[in-house]
């Protein structure tokens, strides 16, 4: 269907909705190298009115993709909800946003309407709202999800300790985990991304994380992010594996690319559930995602950025996960320019994200390609702390050394927890004052910090 | 108002990580101390030194010319190719220029495949990508080792492509051209805060046109604080072994080898010193 | 999960404000209504549509040739004049040049200068600032009614300036040059949301290189929703014959005329509404 | 003095400490325009590890602008508190930094030195910081002013109503602060930018505020931005003036360019004083700052933009004002030029404000000219938000009709107070309450919002 506008004295047509999206989209330069982004500040604002028009109604009528040829369009369709649907059926996109803003309306409601949206509905919203309402309707939504302890509860931030290393040396990893325990960080989970995916270095990180939560009794979840057919595998070898983690696009196409589909992910989900090594919850799944990657395998369909980003959300929602996250500034320049693309984008994501019901946590982040420094992180930290995201990175002085990109520190997660008066989780926190690194305050203890690891201190002498 | 309870701060107001010493075992920023629970102020410099250091790599320039003298000094003859980016903002921006031969290196190539109709095994590439550096420092003994193994098991193999301002999948296009029944694509991985030397390898078993990344498979951080040269060259080896066997590469080729303990630390500590051993 | 307790919502889940009548009263913003506490999406797209408006305004140019025709067409001559900035990017970034005039001009005017060496009492500027519709639309009908009562008054004037990308200070030079004894600048101001096409006029007695804006007096927002050209020309003229009297302009010169009651509503409301009469 | 440093090899010279803190500030659009900023972000990094190297003691031996010539550093050494500085008097510039950051120093230790703080040591800190230290510095810093309500609490923001219109009519101001108190706004103060300096039409705006006021009861103080002499003149008059509003520089220069010197500052300041119509405290002076006004006039002797401007406060502080504020994005893009340099300097105004011990406000804003958006807004809005700062700007959509430029709406504010849980000055809010215009939760009321205006609602139908 086309979509027709005047404004300023000038005609536009947006000849279908995947085009009108896009047009509505603000700037961003993946949208510009796929050229499908408006072409000046008058045709966005165009779009941005003929968008607020259209029913929500309308988002079940026509595709952005084909259902016949792709199975994320499918899974869409099909697992749409009608009832959770049926009280906002009559909105327009500018009724929903106006909706969303209510006082009256709070997560109760939210939770309620969530599997009647689309991720094609909340890309829209999104796109007409500024950085104030992201922010604002996403601190609404609570997702919270568990497995060996309890995340996303408002007022609460976690992280992933990500201990990454070269060459996946144990002494060195162990190294970043010690360091990243003794500042609180680790409750979202654990989590290595191997440099190699050689079966036996994978199995033996695997073995490493368990014997580490476990050694120290440590309430959380360990995860080595290879890809998930290599999981599947170690699953099948009996491998003491917590979470199956695996990146994900929002198209069949970029996710061939990523050599993955439903089937193999419904394959790895029933893999873990199998195991269910959670104590307080079997939410056992992980995502990344992120912006350019279906434009990166030329599998966009010519849809925007940020909305093939809201279809891998519903990829993920699929299957209950313990965390999802986009790892907004990974890929570079061309797909999100600068710091303030960035922001915008990490913002889009993780409320999107949340609307869908998805525990939303962010890879605030940038690579040293892009027009973007630690200003622009604090940017983001400060307004997804605003937003309630339920949790960021954790890595050694914000550098990670294997995947060579800047993502948010040790440190980082201190400054948001301390200004903006957020715990841990609370299992987590708990063992965290245990062991004294935490006092009350939620500061780290001001004495020597070795906590849970004096057994060892000789060794780091 | 009166002062006199005032007394002077201690100049190490911020604390020290007692456990900083671990810093040998891993380039990771680990036991950077605090200041309340910020990063110290040295710890901060040195990062905006580093970040300076990194930008400045990404748009450091490649000279083809030497390693080309220096594959000359070893016998081997290399090609140089460029890809529709025409300069290093161009690369930044267009990824799918990138991926595509210009038109002048697309004749040169097609020029030199019709006279070598029959292809060859493995097609060796050295690309820029984001890192000139890393490229520029270890290309040449990469390939050196990789073509001294090939020749040992009777691979054939390709003139050296030296690609300027290109991206993995320009692999697919060379190889299809030279018709190379696989493809080993050396490339400049993107600088990191404290590496901006690394190298990557993309290696694809019958590379063509069309393909995606779930057909390659990788071989990564290849740097001495990284994987080693040899390390990187035993898992080439392998990959087109296998692949030759297999008749594929990507996702669905598993890296199954016995892995040795890979401890390179002089120091007491090794392994996952966290546990009693 | 059963949704049968959900009812539908209603469309105006927003708030409308009761005094939105009120806007009659001003072009500001007010009685937008609101979502919880947040802006209507409707009031937030118009804000987005008229931004994107305003940016393009800053960018509009200028047409001084119809300018000079109309000016013509009074018997007014005029002398094209252009600051430093080449262009609107440079006189965007590089304020400096927007208060000199570029070589040509300044050679241009020195000519012009040495043929009326006595000077005059008033040189008058049209200078499109950072906006060129302003001074397009309003522009000449300024400058006509200011001809009229100096005429009257027996001031000399100068032919009047059309000066392209220009600032304020850029009154200095000129005034000096063609020996002023005062200069009245008229000047596109900056954009706004709602008023892209606002005069400025800054006044100046006894003009020279070097002077700052202590030493000017302004009267702004000239416009139809604004000050009425009837007015600015009243204020302009009290400035000259008070800065004559008083051999200065700027901070120490302040207007004290009575004001009339400024009621140009055709409403009942009017005044402080507010409090009681 | 001249600096050396060696960084990458490259060796770097830095003539003088004026030269040292302009190669060392992030990158901004005004100080390329004055031909001193770094020219590589080595030589940046290179300027920053010598600066945080420099003892605070040279602050107080070698001037940015001579003694002998202005008047500004003549009040900055003139007024130093040397037993304040004694405590800090042998750090550095970067354990300056670590002092501030750690956890045992509080509001308490800062106010003990503010004192013997020159704004030049203040802004030379602020340029080793990131975006996160400005934010939970300012934040331990509570600099409370009173007039006829309480500003500055924490867990508070206030606003000032800004009801600007183009010729200053009666009935356009009167409906815009109707819009504005209805919407919980003018705590700070209402004050009028008048469109003309005529001293009649001044006087009536003095008039009619005071009237408003009074007749409402409204715990709040009102002021009209009209040159200082003017308002000097007006007092002596007898005019009702609650606070005396001034925009100031760095510079005796700069201020020369706005018809001010410390002398006319000083009798507004007694003139005012006379007056003495606060209810709850005294502080009666409001100023306006804003980088880019000394270079503007070209009165900036060379030093960096941002050191201009924390000299400024140095004026400010001599006369504990009740409000301060950066006008930060307010002048155009040769100065800031897109929305990340204006966050920055947003951040950094503020920071330096509060730790020289004022009431630092912020108008977050923008000009059509500038690089900028409403997105860049709410990003500075909301880690305002989160650093404390003591009140903001509320213009009715946004958009000042007069001054033509865009600042933060009275949407806006309650966004913050929303999410991040501020409250208005007690007093107002208790005035806000009674009126039913928020109810207890200080969310707008969801009747008929009339409230004290019940009486006059025939005329707004
Ligand atoms: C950027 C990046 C990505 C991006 C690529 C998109 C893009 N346009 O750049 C995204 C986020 C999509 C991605 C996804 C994945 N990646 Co990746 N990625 C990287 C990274 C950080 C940089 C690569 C680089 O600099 N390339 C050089 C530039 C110049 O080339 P380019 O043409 O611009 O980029 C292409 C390649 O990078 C390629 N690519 C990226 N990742 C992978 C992974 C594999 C297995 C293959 C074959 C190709 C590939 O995709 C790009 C577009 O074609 C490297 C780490 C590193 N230090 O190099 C990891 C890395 C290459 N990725 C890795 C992995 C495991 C994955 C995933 C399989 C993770 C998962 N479980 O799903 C997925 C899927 C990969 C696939 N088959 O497509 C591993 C590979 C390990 C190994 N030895 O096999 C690495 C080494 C990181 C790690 N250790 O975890 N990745
Ligand atoms: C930008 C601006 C400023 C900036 C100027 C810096 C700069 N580089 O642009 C700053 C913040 C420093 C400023 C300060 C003041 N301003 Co002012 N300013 C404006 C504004 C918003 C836009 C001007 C514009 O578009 N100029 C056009 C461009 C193309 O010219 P330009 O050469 O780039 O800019 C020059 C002039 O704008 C001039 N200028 C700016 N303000 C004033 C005020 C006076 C009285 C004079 C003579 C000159 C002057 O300074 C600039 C550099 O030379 C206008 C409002 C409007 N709608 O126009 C108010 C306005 C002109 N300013 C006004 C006032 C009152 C002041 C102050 C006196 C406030 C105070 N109490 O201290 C001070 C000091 C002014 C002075 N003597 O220097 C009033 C003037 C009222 C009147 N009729 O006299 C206006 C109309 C706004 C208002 N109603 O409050 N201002």
């Amino acid at each position: 269907m086309a979509f027709k506008q005047i404004l300023a004295n000038q005609h536009f047509v947006f000849e279908d909705l995947k085009t009108l999206l896009a047009k509505a989209t603000p700037l961003r330069s993946g949208d510009c190298l796929a050229g499908i982004a408006a072409t000046s500040m008058i045709e966005r604002a165009a779009a941005q009115q003929a968008l607020a028009e259209l029913p929500l109604s309308h988002f079940l009528n026509e595709l952005v993709v084909p259902y016949e040829s792709d199975e994320v369009s499918r899974l869409i369709i099909d697992s749409h909800n009608k009832e959770s649907f049926t009280p906002i059926a009559h909105l327009t996109v500018g009724d929903f946003r106006n909706y969303l803003l209510s006082y009256s309306v709070t997560n109760k409601e939210i939770a309620l309407i969530s599997e009647g949206l689309t991720p094609e509905m909340v890309s829209a919203v999104s796109k007409i709202m500024r950085i104030q309402d992201l922010i604002l309707v996403a601190n609404k939504c609570v997702n919270i999800t568990k497995f060996r302890n309890t995340l996303g509860l408002p007022g609460h931030l976690a992280t992933r300790l990500q201990p990454n290393h070269p060459f996946d040396d144990a002494a060195g990893i162990a190294a970043s985990i010690l360091d990243g325990l003794l500042y609180g960080s680790g409750d979202a989970v654990i989590g290595i991304n191997p440099a190699t995916d050689n079966y036996q270095s994978i199995g033996k990180l695997v073995h490493m994380l368990d014997d580490i939560i476990s050694h120290y009794a440590i309430p959380t979840q360990a995860c080595v992010l290879t890809h998930v057919t290599t999981q599947i595998e170690a699953i099948n070898n009996q491998l003491p594996i917590d979470i199956v983690f695996q990146s994900i696009a929002g198209t069949q196409k970029a996710n061939e690319s990523f050599g993955v589909s439903l089937s193999i992910l419904d394959e790895a989900y029933s893999a873990v559930n199998s195991l269910n090594r959670g104590t307080l919850g079997n939410n056992n799944m992980y995502f990344e995602t992120g912006q350019g990657s279906a434009l990166s395998a030329n599998a966009h369909h010519d849809v925007d950025q940020q909305t093939c980003e809201a279809r891998a959300y519903a990829v993920a929602r699929r299957y209950k996960p313990l965390l999802v996250n986009s790892v907004v500034g990974f890929i570079g320049p061309e797909y999100l320019y600068d710091g303030k693309q960035i922001n915008r984008a990490g913002l889009e994501d993780h409320f999107c994200g949340k609307l869908l019901g998805l525990p939303m946590g962010m890879d605030i982040c940038y690579t040293n390609h892009a027009e973007a420094d630690q200003d622009d992180m604090d940017m983001l930290l400060t307004q997804l702390g605003a937003a309630g995201v339920n949790f960021i990175m954790g890595i050694p002085g914000s550098d990670d050394i294997m995947l060579n990109y800047q993502t948010t520190s040790f440190h980082d997660a201190l400054f948001v927890r301390q200004v903006m008066n957020k715990k841990p989780a609370p299992e987590f926190e708990h063992w965290l004052i245990k062991h004294k690194i935490f006092n009350s305050q939620g500061e780290l203890s001001d004495q020597s910090h070795l906590g849970p690891f004096a057994d060892i201190s000789h060794l780091l002498r | 108002m009166s002062n006199k309870s005032i007394k002077r701060i201690d100049k190490q107001a911020f604390d020290v990580d007692a456990w900083h010493k671990l810093q040998n075992f891993t380039q990771a920023r680990i036991g950077l101390g605090r200041a309340g629970g910020s990063l110290p102020t040295n710890a901060q410099l040195k990062f905006n030194q580093d970040h300076a250091k990194a930008r400045d790599a990404v748009h450091a320039h490649i000279d083809f010319d030497a390693i080309n003298t220096a594959l000359k000094q070893q016998n081997l003859s290399s090609i140089h190719l460029h890809s529709k980016a025409k300069d290093r903002t161009e690369f930044l921006q267009r990824p799918d220029f990138g991926r595509q031969l210009n038109n002048n290196s697309k004749e040169a190539l097609l020029h030199s495949a019709s006279s070598h109709k029959k292809g060859m095994d493995v097609a060796i590439a050295l690309v820029d990508g984001l890192s000139s550096v890393a490229i520029q420092k270890y290309g040449c003994e990469l390939v050196q080792q990789l073509i001294f193994e090939f020749n040992k098991l009777a691979y054939t193999s390709s003139s050296i492509m030296l690609v300027k301002q290109g991206r993995v999948a320009i692999g697919d296009e060379i190889g299809e051209i030279i018709n190379a029944k696989s493809m080993v694509l050396i490339i400049g991985e993107r600088p990191g805060l404290s590496a901006h030397d690394s190298l990557g390898v993309y290696y694809t078993y019958n590379p063509k046109l069309g393909l995606n990344d779930a057909s390659r498979n990788c071989i990564s951080n290849i740097r001495p604080q990284g994987m080693s040269i040899h390390d990187a060259t035993e898992k080439i080896i392998w990959l087109v072994n296998q692949s030759f066997n297999k008749k594929l590469s990507g996702v669905k080729l598993k890296d199954t080898t016995e892995t040795t303990e890979n401890n390179r630390s002089q120091h007491s500590i090794s392994g996952n010193f966290l546990l009693p051993k």
